[in-house]
């Protein structure tokens, strides 16, 4: 496909994929709501805050590196989002991923909360490197079971590139990783949980212990773009998750539907559960689903060989 | 004999906030103030830390941000004036203070034999559905600390269907000012048991999911289990009340230990449990739960329908008082609260001091249990201590 | 420690009657007020206070203080000193009282007896301007801040003075007191004899 | 920049964005560009209208009360924001830090020592910002007119858009008074804070009368 209109729909998707994000959130924020027993707000509640963000006035700044910060995180998630296909054999909705495989998203992954990072420490609150920390040592943790889980998938692929994955999954739903390898499976959906950052794995921001954590000196402007690169980062992720266990989508809708499912996997876990401490966090993913990464990689060989 | 040091904090000169002249400050530390902006205090008060990165290395807890300099307003009231003002000493608990308050005057001015038996179900009723409601807080509250919203949302909503009860019993949602010398100030309502048995029951029924949101939730046990003991040997030198005592295995409990009001002739346990942690701090308060309850039933049950509900009172506004001082005690849901009450002869109060286990609590032992301790932990550990700093600075 | 149990009754039933008569065989005859059965009273003169503190805290059942607090008599020129000892086990508690000259208003910590009298000695220097040597926090900031007056809880300190000097007021208050309002309403008296 | 029109009030986009007070000394870079919509450029009147409106609507519509709860009001605010009466359904949220706030709710009577955090707290608040007061005490005095150690009458302090009357106020009275504030923001009316900045010495000077031992910056970032 030509370059320009690659980039045009890839531009397209990212735009229904951010909105997609908005809606989704409004969606959790009231299946929380109800499962609370609350009413809830509008569904149109995060595009009401976006917009109230957009016409507040920014009082602060600390220097330009701070405000790099939210930049460096929406890049991060918009990286990730381009680089991963939503639509199986659709050239027009494939982003670009046959320019990059498993592990540039991986580093996109990362990129971000360490751009953010970057920035936050700048802000010289001391909730933001309390928060950065806390962030950074959970995001190492749940990097062991994924990485596990991905390699697994690799080796019964035969390659780090997305388009392989999914179309080595292709014939029928006992052929999606979800049920070809399921050791694989748990690990990385346990470390969903972990990077999506709903309880018990919400420590990063955990507003009784440090209010907003790393975001703390963060203001209007800033935030609504955080919340841009989040979403872009949220969707990007789900469609990675359909991609390499649910054997991706043949068609939008069915991106959509399996994306929000994947979705709500941690926001049904997130609202029965009390927060971890940093430390216990670590220890959970370094345990268990660690030893499950390492069963699906030995898994993945013996089914092979 | 004292198991604490104060000099703890080696180098630090308390008054100018500063390192005593010749130590070095680590330049690993940061000086952190939690509160009083912060969505994870009790209240409206603060603790300044000095961190090591996520553990608190020392801490002090700064209060007065409340104070209003009640026990002075109230030297300068009528008696009848000041039950406006003690039932804002305690936000969220106002009905113990109240009684405190009447309990003590009439003792003083020799009222309490008047109080007729009606009066007394009465108040005992109103002061078991406080500490419920309290509790409820309380334990939705703990698990609030610790990220999840789903369990203080319902409890929250619980213990407003009692504050309606409250409403319909008092007139007032928060502060009710029922008490009143030699009696209350009104009778039930028609229908009111009723109602209020209703609200029980669901209470009741919500009460297993609740215990599987919280007490035996994995992550809420991992989180509390061993966290924050207070030690058994601080429950004398301290002066420790209340469910913290309760929750080192001690079965002390003002309603048992002196018996007022109507409690002697109640049927309840002492809920304690082993640990003294912030786990055994909030099972001591899911079974109180239950145990009130208990109690409310058997008071709608026990009291009886007729008689007066207010003694026969002088004129409130030149009633005067012999001279006198005494010490009242009630158990309220934190501990044992008290007021010392001295009086003159005059048509005023003299002195009345309020003695609350917050005090202990959030100063005391609080400060104490902070080096160490993680950043995490503070906020759920001021909650199982229940700190209510309008208590501590009146 | 002394054999103490239920049975040593006095003709009222009050258990309080051994530790009294203990009290006065070892440090003479000190005023006793009976207030209740479970509250007695001891006016103690201020050089005993300290060895009975120490005697009830070590020797006896009284372990726990359970509140400490001052009262200004300002007519006769002196603070009243209030120590409330509790002994858990049998339930009853000792009002210890002693007086201190208010000019020079000191007296001795019993922070070495009890943890938490640190903070109620910290509020009272602050309230009432008593100082207590040796006790720790002396002259740190509790509960006031940037206080300048005199300690706001003795008697000849006027709130409402301080107040109207410090505090503006909303125009268009007159008056503070109901009475007048409701006697506008009612009648001249404000309210039925 | 545009001077600021008292005919029209509800042209916000002529306030200047850094909002630096006379006299005092920024620490924030006073590099106009960093800030979103320093370099507006002037547009047709009924244009502006038509924009401010749209501001204010989705400024009304999503409300972060500061968590701060300075007095006892702040009781009922638990009711209000869980399941019973669920503040929410109006777009009302918390937030944890001043710098994400911009309702502050003053619920109940000030000590002079709260009123220190309490200013510090609101000049943090990114603009526009909005208080809420609650109850008898913040309105004058109430029960504690003669206590030595609450401020009488806080609009002396800092200004105030919705008073909300009652000791305490019931949560069905708070969302009212949440309605209220909701509809004076819509017609852009609700411009106490841009009352403080012009009048900021005025302010100051109240403050020090009862805080003694001022040492607050003369305005907190």
């Amino acid at each position: 496909m030509e370059l320009l209109p690659k980039i045009g729909w890839t531009a397209l998707s990212l735009f229904v994929g951010i909105n997609y994000g908005f809606v989704i959130n409004g969606i959790i924020r009231k299946v929380m709501a109800r499962i609370q027993g609350r009413f809830g707000p509008p569904l149109w509640q995060p595009y009401i805050d976006m917009g109230k963000l957009l016409f507040q006035r920014n009082s602060i700044m600390h220097g330009y590196m701070h405000w790099l910060g939210p930049v460096f995180r929406s890049v991060g998630g918009i990286g990730v989002f381009v680089l991963v296909p939503i639509v199986i054999g659709d050239p027009r909705l494939a982003g670009f991923s046959e320019m990059g495989d498993l592990l540039l998203v991986m580093y996109f992954m990362f990129f971000g909360s360490l751009g953010m990072a970057l920035g936050a420490g700048e802000g010289g609150h001391p909730h933001s490197p309390i928060g950065v920390s806390r962030g950074l040592s959970q995001m190492t943790a749940f990097e062991v079971p994924f990485i596990l889980s991905i390699i697994a998938l690799a080796t019964a692929a035969g390659s780090f590139d997305i388009n392989a994955i999914v179309a080595g999954q292709q014939g029928g739903v006992l052929q999606w990783n979800f049920f070809s390898n399921p050791f694989a499976t748990a690990a990385a959906f346990i470390a969903l949980l972990g990077m999506n950052m709903y309880a018990p794995f919400n420590i990063v921001g955990a507003p009784t212990e440090i209010p907003v954590g790393p975001a703390t000196e963060y203001q209007n402007t800033y935030f609504s773009l955080m919340m841009i690169g989040r979403s872009a980062l949220a969707i990007g992720k789900m469609v990675l998750f359909m991609n390499l266990f649910l054997g991706g989508a043949h068609s939008v809708l069915e991106a959509l539907v399996k994306v929000i499912v994947i979705y709500f996997w941690s926001v049904f876990v997130g609202a029965v559960f009390p927060r971890f401490r940093t430390e216990q966090s670590v220890r959970f993913f370094l345990r268990w689903p660690t030893v499950i990464g390492v069963a699906g990689v030995l898994f993945a060989q013996l089914v092979r060989s | 004999m004292s198991v604490f040091d104060y000099n703890t904090q080696p180098g630090f000169d308390l008054i100018s906030e500063t390192p005593n002249a010749g130590t070095t400050v680590d330049p690993k530390e940061v000086q952190l103030w939690f509160g009083p902006q912060h969505p994870g205090i009790t209240g409206n008060m603060s603790v300044q830390l000095w961190m090591e990165g996520d553990s608190i290395k020392r801490g002090i807890t700064h209060v007065g941000y409340l104070h209003r300099g009640f026990e002075k307003l109230m030297e300068r009231r009528k008696f009848i004036q000041s039950f406006p003002i003690v039932c804002r000493m305690c936000v969220a608990e106002p009905d113990t203070t109240e009684y405190l308050l009447a309990s003590s005057l009439e003792e003083l001015s020799g009222l309490d034999k008047e109080v007729p038996e009606k009066a007394q179900w009465l108040r005992t009723l109103i002061m078991e559905m406080s500490r419920l409601q309290v509790t409820l807080m309380v334990l939705g509250g703990q698990v609030g600390t610790m990220g999840m919203g789903t369990a203080p949302n319902w409890t929250y909503t619980l213990r407003d269907f009692l504050l309606d009860s409250f409403e319909e019993l008092t007139g007032g949602r928060v502060y009710h000012m029922y008490i009143a010398y030699g009696g209350v100030r009104r009778d039930l309502t028609k229908g009111f048991a009723q109602r209020l048995e209703a609200t029980l029951d669901l209470i009741e029924e919500r009460l297993p999911y609740l215990d599987d949101l919280i007490l035996n939730s994995a992550v809420f046990q991992a989180r509390t289990k061993g966290v924050s003991v207070v030690p058994t040997e601080w429950a004398d030198e301290i002066g420790i009340t209340g469910p913290t005592l309760r929750a080192m295995g001690v079965a002390s409990d003002v309603r048992r230990d002196y018996p007022y009001l109507k409690y002697p002739e109640l049927d309840f346990d002492i809920c304690t449990a082993e640990g003294s942690d912030i786990y055994a701090r909030t099972k001591v308060r899911r079974d109180e739960i239950s145990q009130s309850i208990h109690i409310i039933r058997q008071i709608l049950q026990m009291m009886p329908h007729e008689g007066a509900y207010c003694a026969k009172l002088p004129n409130m506004l030149t009633w005067t008082i012999p001279a006198g001082m005494t010490y009242t005690r009630a158990e309220s849901s934190r501990g044992e609260m008290g007021f010392v009450m001295v009086t003159d002869g005059s048509d005023k109060i003299r002195r009345v001091h309020l003695r609350g286990p917050s005090y202990t609590n959030a100063v005391t032992i609080l400060e104490r249990m902070l080096p160490g301790m993680n950043i995490a932990d503070l906020s759920a550990t001021m909650v199982s201590l229940q700190t209510c700093p309008p208590e501590i600075e009146r | 420690m002394f054999d103490f149990n239920h049975s040593n009754l006095d003709e009222n039933g009050n258990p309080g009657a051994e530790i009294v008569s203990r009290i006065h065989d070892r440090f003479g005859n000190f005023p006793v007020h009976v207030q209740k059965p479970d509250l007695i009273r001891l006016n103690v003169p201020q050089t005993d206070i300290i060895p009975l503190l120490s005697w009830l805290r070590t020797e006896t059942p009284f372990v726990q203080l359970t509140h400490l607090t001052a009262i200004d008599w300002l007519e006769e020129d002196e603070f009243e000193l209030v120590y409330l000892i509790t002994a858990p086990s049998l339930c009853i508690s000792l009002m210890v009282c002693i007086r201190v000259n208010r000019e020079k208003a000191e007296a001795e910590s019993v922070f070495n007896l009890w943890l938490q009298a640190e903070t109620y000695e910290q509020e009272l220097h602050e309230m009432f301007g008593i100082h207590f040597p040796g006790s720790p926090r002396q002259g740190v900031p509790f509960i006031l801040e940037g206080w300048q007056d005199m300690p706001p809880m003795r008697r000849d300190f006027d709130t409402v003075e301080y107040c109207n000097r410090t505090h503006p007021e909303r125009p268009g208050r007159e008056h503070h007191d109901s009475r007048i309002y409701v006697g506008r309403k009612f009648g001249e008296k404000g309210y039925l004899k | 920049m545009r001077k600021f029109d008292p005919d029209r009030p509800w042209d916000l986009t002529t306030l200047p964005t850094t909002m630096a007070p006379k006299g005092s000394k920024p620490h924030a870079p006073t590099d106009d560009r960093c800030f979103l919509g320093a370099g507006d450029v002037p547009a047709a009147p009924k244009l502006q209208e038509a924009v401010a409106t749209i501001k204010n609507w989705f400024r009304a519509s999503s409300l972060n009360v500061l968590a701060f709860g300075t007095g006892c009001g702040a009781i009922e605010l638990r009711p209000l924001s869980t399941s019973r009466f669920d503040m929410s359904r109006f777009g009302i949220s918390g937030a944890p830090s001043p710098r994400q706030a911009n309702v502050f709710i003053i619920s109940g009577y000030l000590s002079t020592k709260t009123l220190k955090r309490v200013i510090r707290s609101y000049e943090q608040m990114p603009n526009p910002k909005w208080v809420v007061a609650l109850g008898s005490c913040t309105i004058n005095g109430g029960m504690y007119w003669d206590s030595y150690n609450t401020i009488k009458v806080l609009d002396l302090y800092m200004p105030v858009d919705v008073y909300i009357t009652g000791c305490m106020p019931r949560p069905e009275a708070l969302i009212a008074g949440f309605d209220y504030l909701m509809q004076d923001i819509k017609k852009g009316e609700a411009n106490g804070w841009h009352h403080y900045l012009e009048n900021l010495e005025w302010y100051r000077d109240n403050q020090k009368k009862v805080i003694t031992d001022w040492d607050l910056p003369n305005y907190s970032w």
